[in-house]
């Protein structure tokens, strides 16, 4: 298995390699819920101020989508995902760091949340207004294929998302350009309380890829294998200049909208329902009939991400505010050049 | 009876929807969840899925449905989940709404209302603080209004929805339900363009709006306890048209003028207060007009930067003395 | 046949009536060709100041399309749609007033070109920016679906306009709602100079229609009975509650994008090859295959179009420049009702 | 050489592309037919398709795409086709671009420039003819530059195209093919932030930029010899950030400020100067300060319309004897 900070390593064919690869999946994804979990319990505690928007049940997306990702790939993750910045490795520390304000947090203070994005792993930090990073993912891809690398970008949205018209917009010109981009639709049934059908008049988010002159995918975001199955297959042939690819991930969203959100307008069945689908069980169970002793697995690993979490907090919560000052810094980069003159004319 | 500002809010639209049965609500998560602030709380049971209409996240669409509804003689009320998102709908609002009548040569209207809950102080961060006001006070055919008071509130919205224009209603969302009020029985409306004097003073005189109002009154009890300073305190509460007679009357009385919003400095509408005064009350001034606001930056997320950032009574307080002593 | 001013009439089944109906249809298309190739014409005498866009070649479309539609229903054109105006009875002389920017215009002399709309005859004067009415169109069905009232909103676009976001945003909630609004693409295969495969990665912009879940048609636009045929059937079906349609239009654009566009990114054995497919002498085929003596007709209705272009003209030119400080007009409606007060508590 | 305002800009991309492979162009147009404009003419055929790239109509695409582009190191150029359209990418650019190194603690930067064909005089009427400018002035984050000659419209595109952040730059339409200069052979820049004093004067300041410094001018030349009044005239350039220094340093100078814009009154970035002004150099002035710019109502198509809204030389010769004779 992997560092516990290190990113997931890119998909081995088979064999041993291929066994620890499937095994450190499984760890990602625990990692993502422990992690999730502890931020909740912080967000009750008044411990992070800002909005709080729990990925939970949805990690077998994050999980599946960023295995076959290497270091140069771009991600603009969703505001549940918090699992991306786990998966390519940002380090635990400075991420609950970022949640919670610190100066040593991503965005030293700056934003809240999943903003601060990380361009040292290749996470872009999404701004609030949803759909609005669909265009900057196909701007990246636009830079690969410029620059003939062979590199992906990855665009992740919710199912409400993708009424915005900047989805459209992007799609179209990943389509036009056959660029290297793969837009991730997490379909959880809900944006905020507006179920799926005052949202769109489709069953499909997918289907909407052959607008645009490409391929949608259909899978179950709650099975981790079924996701990195696809997500490898797709992202490959995205990669080697296929053109873009959009893949639907059907899943649930457990918890409210935000951790303010006690999600009345849904029905309580409906929860039952896919908490019984819920990803990790499941993957356990696949786990098992590789035959993995997958009860010393759980414990080791159990143990293993409570103590990221822990240390986790423990240097978040260590960590010093940033100076009120630094409120007026990080607005402007420097110039690339300096200029040659006064702008008098000589 | 007492009632918060969201809860005037609430009942404005209660009331006109009930008064008026072309009045309907169209906004992400209004129904059912009655808003992400409950604001319109209540409206889906008492109105139906007809006038109160859950949309998608499309806030272009949004605004542009609105526009088509009221050119037809409705007069739909929606609302920006955040104003921040209001960036989303811009284009509809500046060029399609803000001209609509005047390209039609006068024979169309567009009785729209845009509301938009705005505002820093309750950690936000950089998309969930935002002051966008400015943006919509330089586009004519458009009105703005930002409400400070419970009684406003109420009154100035329904003035809105009576209004035959687009009329983009900034509610300050730290405000919500950190300020009551008694509201009077039965129907009454606030005019829109009409400043109101909140204080009366003579050594010199704030013009405010919105969020800051309450920091500039606490402000004006400190230094007229411990200075003896008497201040004049303007709420401007519609920002476009300003009613330039009150800015241009506080001025000239105390010829020493502070303009005080939670808005940033640079391109608030402060600047064309400023310039208002700079240029028709000059001789009256007896110092350089001051502007308090945000710092220009982002409305960053930490409680140590957010506070550094925004304005504040005791901010708001030195730079009364520093006037004062001018 | 109807008065040159008049709305064309609605569809009758047959007999007689249908037959003046088709002979009217003749003439509203001669009519709008008409006019454009004078309105070209005075552009190039600087009789017209503003941007010039000729729909010429496309008459059919807004022909076929505007047929069937009653008083009451909602049209938004596209800045080539000038004969949606003529056919919607608007007075030719006042559309030519406000294109020469007159005070008897539309628009008061405001704005140019189509931007002035008439409400009175049912046509909303879009802004410049492509896609931006579409929502509008949208926001007119919903009135009439709120109201309960049969009238249909039509909104023309272009297949450039088509990648616009508003575009997207618009139809993908007139498909939750089911709203009675149809879209109509006139594909005219170039955005400026902009051919459809930068535009889009597929053949039809009606295929869009499936990812909003309403049907799409593709006709050809430069006949002029099949889009009559599409039309009033589709229009038929959305009046009673069937729900958006979306009707691609192939069609071409003859002259350049704007009157100051040579449009030398074009082939010119591709226009050569849509002259041929011209929607006057198609129609005029088909008139002549029904027995009419198409000649006789021909000759009558160029002789009357003639006219009300000349008239069109001479009112125009003949109505005074709008004053200077008008400029100050039209800004604001009056309120509806007073503000009860001063605004002070009482 | 002798070259136009249009040819400067055409020159500046041919120069900066040639001298950093990340430089490349989007936008609708751009590349088989030149621009709408021919701003863009000659750089297909010098640097093929993939520099030089025809976009879709999705104003908010291109400048998304830009971004996502320039965070990876490229140096997009964007173009709207009319800066009008700005309107339907405002999201983008604000939120997007303006808070991207910030909202990335600093490790990241935006270095993209959108051209935007600005202003008015051309029968542009309502949505060709806009000046958007002060829509982002009021951005942190951003930059905002509005050359008003050849030398600073190739001098401050270069600038742009090397600065690190996003950079708005509006180049007035009129000024295309109407103003000519003779550049200076090889590489020079314009520094962001830098105003000009256009020329020297004692007895009154004019503060102006773009489409107006000609018309300032003008004015000023005809009143020294009518008049014998001797006007300094000041040409902004950037927009954001001012040059206070310079604005400061001519209001203190010479006591009588009139601000020229061809923006709207009301909203206009003159506000924003006067109020620095006014706050600033109070105790200098000697005169109420003066603004004249675009009437506030849209900007009209019929000529005696668009005569009566827009600013010209006999309109500023009036301000300057009223400010003068004050
Ligand atoms: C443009 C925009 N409009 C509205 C919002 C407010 N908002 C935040 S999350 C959300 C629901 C998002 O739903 P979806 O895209 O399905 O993602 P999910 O939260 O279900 O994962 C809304 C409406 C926003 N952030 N951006
Ligand atoms: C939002 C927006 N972007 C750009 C333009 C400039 N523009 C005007 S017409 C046009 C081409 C339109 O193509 P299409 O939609 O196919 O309609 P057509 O002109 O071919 O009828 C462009 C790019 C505009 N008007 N609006
Ligand atoms: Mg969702
Ligand atoms: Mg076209």
């Amino acid at each position: 298995m992997g560092e516990p900070d290190g990113a997931a390593p890119a998909s081995p064919a088979e064999g041993s390699a291929r066994i620890e690869y499937e095994l450190n999946l499984y760890f990602q994804m625990k990692l993502i819920r422990a992690f999730e979990e502890r931020v909740s319990r912080l967000h009750r505690q008044n411990k992070i101020l800002g909005g709080v928007y729990s990925g939970t049940g949805q990690e077998a997306i994050v999980t599946g989508i960023c295995a076959p990702l290497r270091d140069g790939d771009f991600v603009a993750p969703l505001h549940r995902d918090l699992g991306v910045f786990l998966m390519r490795g940002v380090d635990p520390g400075r991420l609950m760091a970022q949640l919670m304000g610190k100066e040593t947090g991503l965005s030293r203070g700056k934003d809240s949340f999943l903003h601060g994005g990380d361009l040292e792993h290749g996470i872009f930090g999404s701004t609030s207004m949803l759909g609005s990073s669909l265009p900057v993912a196909v701007g990246a891809a636009l830079k690969f294929q410029i620059r003939g690398e062979k590199h992906v970008a990855v665009a992740f949205f919710g199912e409400g998302a993708s009424s915005r018209g900047d989805v459209h917009e992007a799609m179209n010109f990943a389509g036009v350009r056959k660029l290297p981009v793969i837009f991730v639709c997490e379909n959880n049934r809900y944006a905020y309380s507006t179920p799926l059908e005052k949202q769109m008049a489709i069953e499909n988010v997918a289907d909407r890829a052959a607008a645009y002159g490409f391929r949608g995918h259909v899978v179950s975001g709650n099975d981790l294998l079924a996701v990195v199955q696809l997500s490898e297959r797709v992202i490959e042939r995205v990669r080697e200049g296929g053109g873009p690819a959009l893949i639907e991930c059907k899943t649930y969203r457990y918890r409210g909208h935000s951790e303010h959100d006690p999600a009345l307008y849904r029905d309580k069945d409906e929860l039952i329902e896919w908490e019984s689908r819920d990803p990790i069980p499941r993957y356990e169970f696949y786990l098992e009939k590789r035959g993995h002793d997958i009860r010393a697995i759980r414990e080791q690993i159990d143990e293993r991400t409570r103590r990221i979490v822990q240390e986790a907090v423990d240097f978040a919560e260590n960590s010093p505010w940033p100076a009120p000052e630094s409120a007026m810094e990080d607005l402007y980069a420097p110039s690339m050049l300096p200029s040659s003159s006064n702008g008098k004319r000589q | 009876m007492e009632v918060t500002y969201l809860t005037a809010i609430n009942q404005a639209l209660h009331e006109e929807m009930r008064r008026d049965e072309s009045v309907f609500i169209m906004g992400e998560d209004v129904a059912e969840l009655g808003g992400a602030f409950k604001v319109t709380e209540g409206l889906l049971d008492a109105f139906g899925e007809n006038r109160v209409i859950d949309m998608p996240i499309s806030e272009s669409l949004i605004v542009g449905a609105g526009i088509g509804a009221a050119i037809l003689g409705m007069r739909p009320v929606v609302e920006m989940q955040f104003s921040d998102f209001i960036a989303c709908a811009f284009d509809q609002i500046v060029n399609t709404a803000a001209t609509l009548r005047y390209r039609h040569g006068g024979r169309a209207a567009c009785p729209l209302v845009i509301r938009s809950p705005s505002g820093a102080g309750v950690h936000g961060a950089l998309f969930h603080s935002q002051n966008p006001e400015a943006w919509f006070t330089r586009v004519p055919g458009l009105k703005v209004v930002a409400p400070a008071t419970p009684y406003d509130a109420k009154g100035l919205l329904k003035s809105a929805i009576r209004d035959g224009n687009p009329v983009l209603y900034f509610e300050h969302k730290r405000l919500y339900r950190s300020i009551k009020e008694d509201l009077p029985e039965g129907d009454f409306t606030v005019p829109i363009g009409v400043a109101e004097l909140r204080q009366s003073g003579k050594d010199l005189s704030i013009i405010t709006y919105g969020g800051t109002l309450n920091q500039c009154l606490d402000a004006a009890r400190i230094v007229e306890k411990e200075d003896g300073l008497s201040v004049e305190v303007l709420d401007l509460r519609t920002l476009l048209p300003l009613d330039r007679e009150a800015i241009l009357a506080t001025a000239r009385k105390t010829g020493k003028v502070l303009i005080v919003h939670e808005d940033r400095v640079t391109g608030g509408i402060g600047g064309e207060v400023a310039a208002i005064i700079a240029e028709n009350a000059f001789d009256s001034l007896d110092a350089p007009i001051r502007r308090v606001g945000a710092a220009d930056t982002h409305l960053a997320f930490s409680p140590p930067m957010e506070e550094f950032i925004l304005p504040n009574s005791n901010k708001i307080v030195e730079a009364i003395r520093s006037l004062a002593a001018y």
